[in-house]
């Protein structure tokens, strides 16, 4: 398994699904929101994943962390909102370990992502049960670590159980009230509701899941 | 869709371009570098030594954020994208163009997305240019929360801006115009009701359904759902609904001045507005409250939604000084 | 039905309540005899010795047209019910409460009901106090007639308003303002579309229906049906529609400056009016017309109505010192 | 015949029915405006005949003309608008004839009604074929005239006739473009669609014969 390898070409390609994903999604993930929020997660991710996408040819020559500082740097900017500095800190944090690379290991991956995961809760000052896009991420990479380094599973095999613990913290969102973000001042109505941001994140980690080889 | 809009990726960028054209003898657009066409600047300002003032949040509000820029009001808005805060560089960018050498005031609402942008927008002009930022957020919706400073901004948003920026123009330092930022705020209290939702560029729709004849108590000017929904009463009795827990909120006695706002939040008629101001003023004439000066109109908006909000702002001298302050800007001006 | 009422009967009465309370500073109602309660008057004109300027119309357009009652512009104002002239009484005390011996002015949108009230109402102060009135009727919105003189007055009514009261208040005499009247009528064309009716009180509901999503190019502002009607298309070819019969209907050539209204009938946001206004500045620079200063936002209403009307006024130097003449009222204050 | 009158209680019999009328036909006649107007005409009748209503009472001890002038006025005063000073006028002029009279003769009524229609063809400057009111009462009262004087029919037949002649004439309003009031904007577009006025005319010329003995 140590030989296992997730190059630029596998980057490049999560970014170009994320942006099909963005258009994709965006009237499910604005309605979502809708419901307890303002209606605007799709949009602001189809903004942020188009300015991606308008860019991403000419940053394909750049190592794996410009890559994703880049992209990061493009939300962050374009979006706005709580999304913006979230997906943008998460992209920008998460090519750091991969700098100067052109690709890294599993255990490189891991730690990308927990680099991600930490700029969400440190910016949202947000932890699991807040009903945010922590309840998809954090239990995520708790989860791949766990399972990759300590059950000693295959890498993809690892990233599903991941995007299974991810898609049962978004699914913990339903019957719970929020703590951060706008459903916050909801209360008792915020239950019921699945929040947005933990579906965006189940649906990225997903994304990083496919095009693993 | 009952709007006139073109691409709605491009609704923000074209609002602009036709707003500082429109009022090209108040405000300019900064376009270069980290504002990225985002900050929409007073001319007035530019020459005149003294705390900078920005405001920002979300489009999707206007007359807020943009329409309170010019000559004895803010120096400067950050402009987001259709309810959703700034990035942070064009929050960088306005205290760039602003400060003069005194620091700057940021002043939004109080909303997650906004506090992160802008202050990591305040963190770099620290880190790279060593200016202060000092940041007051507004925090009028009664109904919002229970902890004051869980609550969102609203309409009262329109005080906070005015009277801050009067004090940073009449000349106070960075610490007194904060002090009079705060003081405001903490005098301000705002709740409206909705009648619809807002129209959505981007899904062509509004943000949810509404049932036509519909009302909803504490609804947040970005469609954030409110505490009660119910059928529309005559708006004698909706305002008693919405000035119960503005009075209680604060202590009010027998003899307090408050500048009253009735604002629409879109849709609602100016002259529905008066009919609601002629309750307000008879709720506060029994309560033996004085209406100091009030506002009528469309000062906060969400785009199209129907819907109303009434804020009161309770008095002192300093207050009604700073309120008073002439001002020149395309949508508020006093002489 | 959004709307917050009480019962439709009172409507008129409890918003003119509201507003002379809301408005204090600037307005008072003319209560006893004639005036019926239907006549808000200008503080500021009470010891002022010259021509008295009386606009009017029936309710649902405000701000128009008690909005525009205050110091530089309009001495009073006579309230119809809604979509409807005022009675010929209260027109002629208004006259009576006005007038300082030099006469007065009547001005108003060019509609059959109108015209037979206020002529009674001028009548009547001739043959009772011999104070002589003269009418000038506002006729800009191009669409409703080949014949200038049977055009109905719509926004333009603003800039009609605003020039003939500034008229007066330098202290010219009645026929000077009535040429003034006349010469700012000529100069101001107006034309609009509209997505949605307005809801009539009286019904609960809309005047007409309008399926989501159409638009009527050329309707009026009390809901009377326009020239076509279409699927709503973007908000530049829309402009681009309204553009061209405006232009077409003066000669307008290269060089030219104008004065600009994007116009809001009520619920269409000031965001798409400034993306409008985008539009409308592209083709007037592509004809060479130079925008001389604009004004965006909602002027003359039709209630919650869904629609936008652009208002172009060809200036001289006249014009110019006429419509930047300082003013101070409760919906248009200028320094 | 000669001996056929009139009585005051007949005239606030009228008033009173008028005033039901204006309720009852409110939507209909504001729907009828709302095609080629403003939508108010029903709402106009109503505000005016409310106050009719609410004072009639104590104008019971007037002369018929008296009574009348107060309707008018109430009508002018309270309405304002097309139909204000027409509808207004009608009633102002109606009564004068019948100046301190308690009971009127069948050719004052005729004269008494050509007052009225008088005033309203003298204000709207209007004449039959422009699709306004006068196109129901100008008609009606000359068929009245005609068919009393000349045909020698009973005062209750010759209403009769005159209603129908104002029915007819409001029918004609139908296929026409308008030459006076809102509609005349519209051109073509004011075709196939009755004048709403024209409507209310042959309405209130029906409670006239209605009440008849
Ligand atoms: N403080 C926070 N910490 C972590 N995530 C947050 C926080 N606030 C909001 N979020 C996430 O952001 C999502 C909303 O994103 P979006 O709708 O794009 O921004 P906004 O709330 O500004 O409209 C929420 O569903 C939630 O998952
Ligand atoms: N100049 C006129 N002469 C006669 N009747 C008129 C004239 N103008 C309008 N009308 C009548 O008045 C009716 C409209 O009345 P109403 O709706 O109450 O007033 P408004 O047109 O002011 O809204 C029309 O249907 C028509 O019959
Ligand atoms: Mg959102
Ligand atoms: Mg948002
Ligand atoms: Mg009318
Ligand atoms: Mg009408």
């Amino acid at each position: 398994m140590s030989d296992y390898i997730l190059n630029k070409d596998y980057f490049i390609g999560v970014l170009e699904d994320l942006a099909v994903l963005a258009e994709e999604k965006k009237v499910y993930f604005s309605e979502l929101d809708s419901a307890i929020g303002d209606g605007d997660h799709g949009m602001n991710l189809s903004i942020g994943f188009r300015e991606v996408s308008k860019n991403l040819e000419g940053w394909k020559s750049e190592d794996i962390n410009t890559i994703f500082k880049n992209a990061g740097t493009a939300l962050l900017d374009k979006v706005g909102g709580a999304s913006g500095p979230l997906y943008g800190g998460f992209f920008m944090k998460f090519g750091v370990p991969a700098k100067g690379k052109e690709e890294v290991s599993f255990d490189e991956f891991i730690e990308m992502m927990e680099a991600g995961v930490a700029i969400i809760e440190k910016r949202g000052k947000a932890s699991v049960g807040d009903k945010t896009m922590v309840d998809t991420l954090r239990p995520a990479v708790d989860a791949l670590r766990a399972v990759y380094s300590e059950d000693d599973m295959a890498p993809k095999e690892a990233m599903k159980k991941a995007l299974e613990a991810g898609s049962a913290g978004s699914d913990s969102t339903i019957p719970i009230i929020a703590k951060k973000g706008r459903a916050m001042r909801l209360g008792e109505r915020a239950i019921g509701h699945r929040d947005p941001g933990s579906a965006s994140s189940v649906a990225i980690l997903e994304i990083f899941y496919n095009r693993m080889p | 869709m009952k709007r006139l809009i073109n691409d709605p990726y491009d609704v923000v960028e074209e609002m602009l371009e036709g707003y500082v054209l429109a009022h090209k003898d108040h405000v300019e657009l900064l376009t270069e570098g980290e504002a990225q066409g985002r900050v929409v600047l007073s001319k007035a300002s530019k020459n005149k030594d003294k705390v900078g003032v920005i405001i920002g949040g979300g489009s999707g509000h206007e007359p807020l954020f943009l329409g309170y820029v010019g000559a004895g009001f803010a120096d400067a808005a950050v402009i987001g994208n259709i309810n959703t805060s700034p990035s942070p560089d064009p929050c960088y960018a306005a205290v760039k163009a602003i400060d003069k050498g005194k620091g700057c005031i940021y002043l939004y609402g109080n909303y997650a997305g906004d506090v992160m942008n802008f202050d990591m927008g305040a963190e770099k002009a620290d880190e790279e240019d060593g200016i202060r930022v000092e940041t007051v957020l507004v925090t009028d919706d009664v109904i919002s929360s229970e902890n004051i400073e869980d609550r969102r901004g609203i309409a009262g948003m329109f005080f906070v801006h005015k009277a801050t920026s009067a004090k940073a123009d009449m000349g106070a330092d960075l610490d007194e115009v904060v002090a009079a930022a705060k003081k405001i705020n903490d005098a301000t209290r705002t709740m409206g009701v909705a009648m619809s939702s807002a129209t959505l560029p981007s899904k062509g729709g509004p943000i949810f359904e509404m049932e036509d004849g519909d009302m909803e108590i504490g609804m947040g000017i970005h469609g954030e759902p409110g505490v009660r929904r119910g059928k529309i009463e005559p708006a004698d009795r909706v305002v008693d609904q919405i000035m119960e827990p503005i009075l209680a909120d604060l202590p009010y006695v027998k003899g307090d001045e408050v500048y009253v706002l009735v604002n629409s939040l879109g849709a609602t008629p100016i002259l529905d507005l008066h009919i609601c101001f002629r309750r307000v003023a008879q709720i506060l004439e029994e309560k033996g409250i004085t209406v100091y000066k009030s506002l009528v109109g469309s000062f906060a908006s969400s785009m199209d939604m129907a819907g109303m909000s009434v804020t009161l702002v309770k008095l002192d001298a300093e207050l009604k000084e700073l309120l008073d302050y002439p001002c020149d800007t395309p949508y508020f001006t006093q002489i």
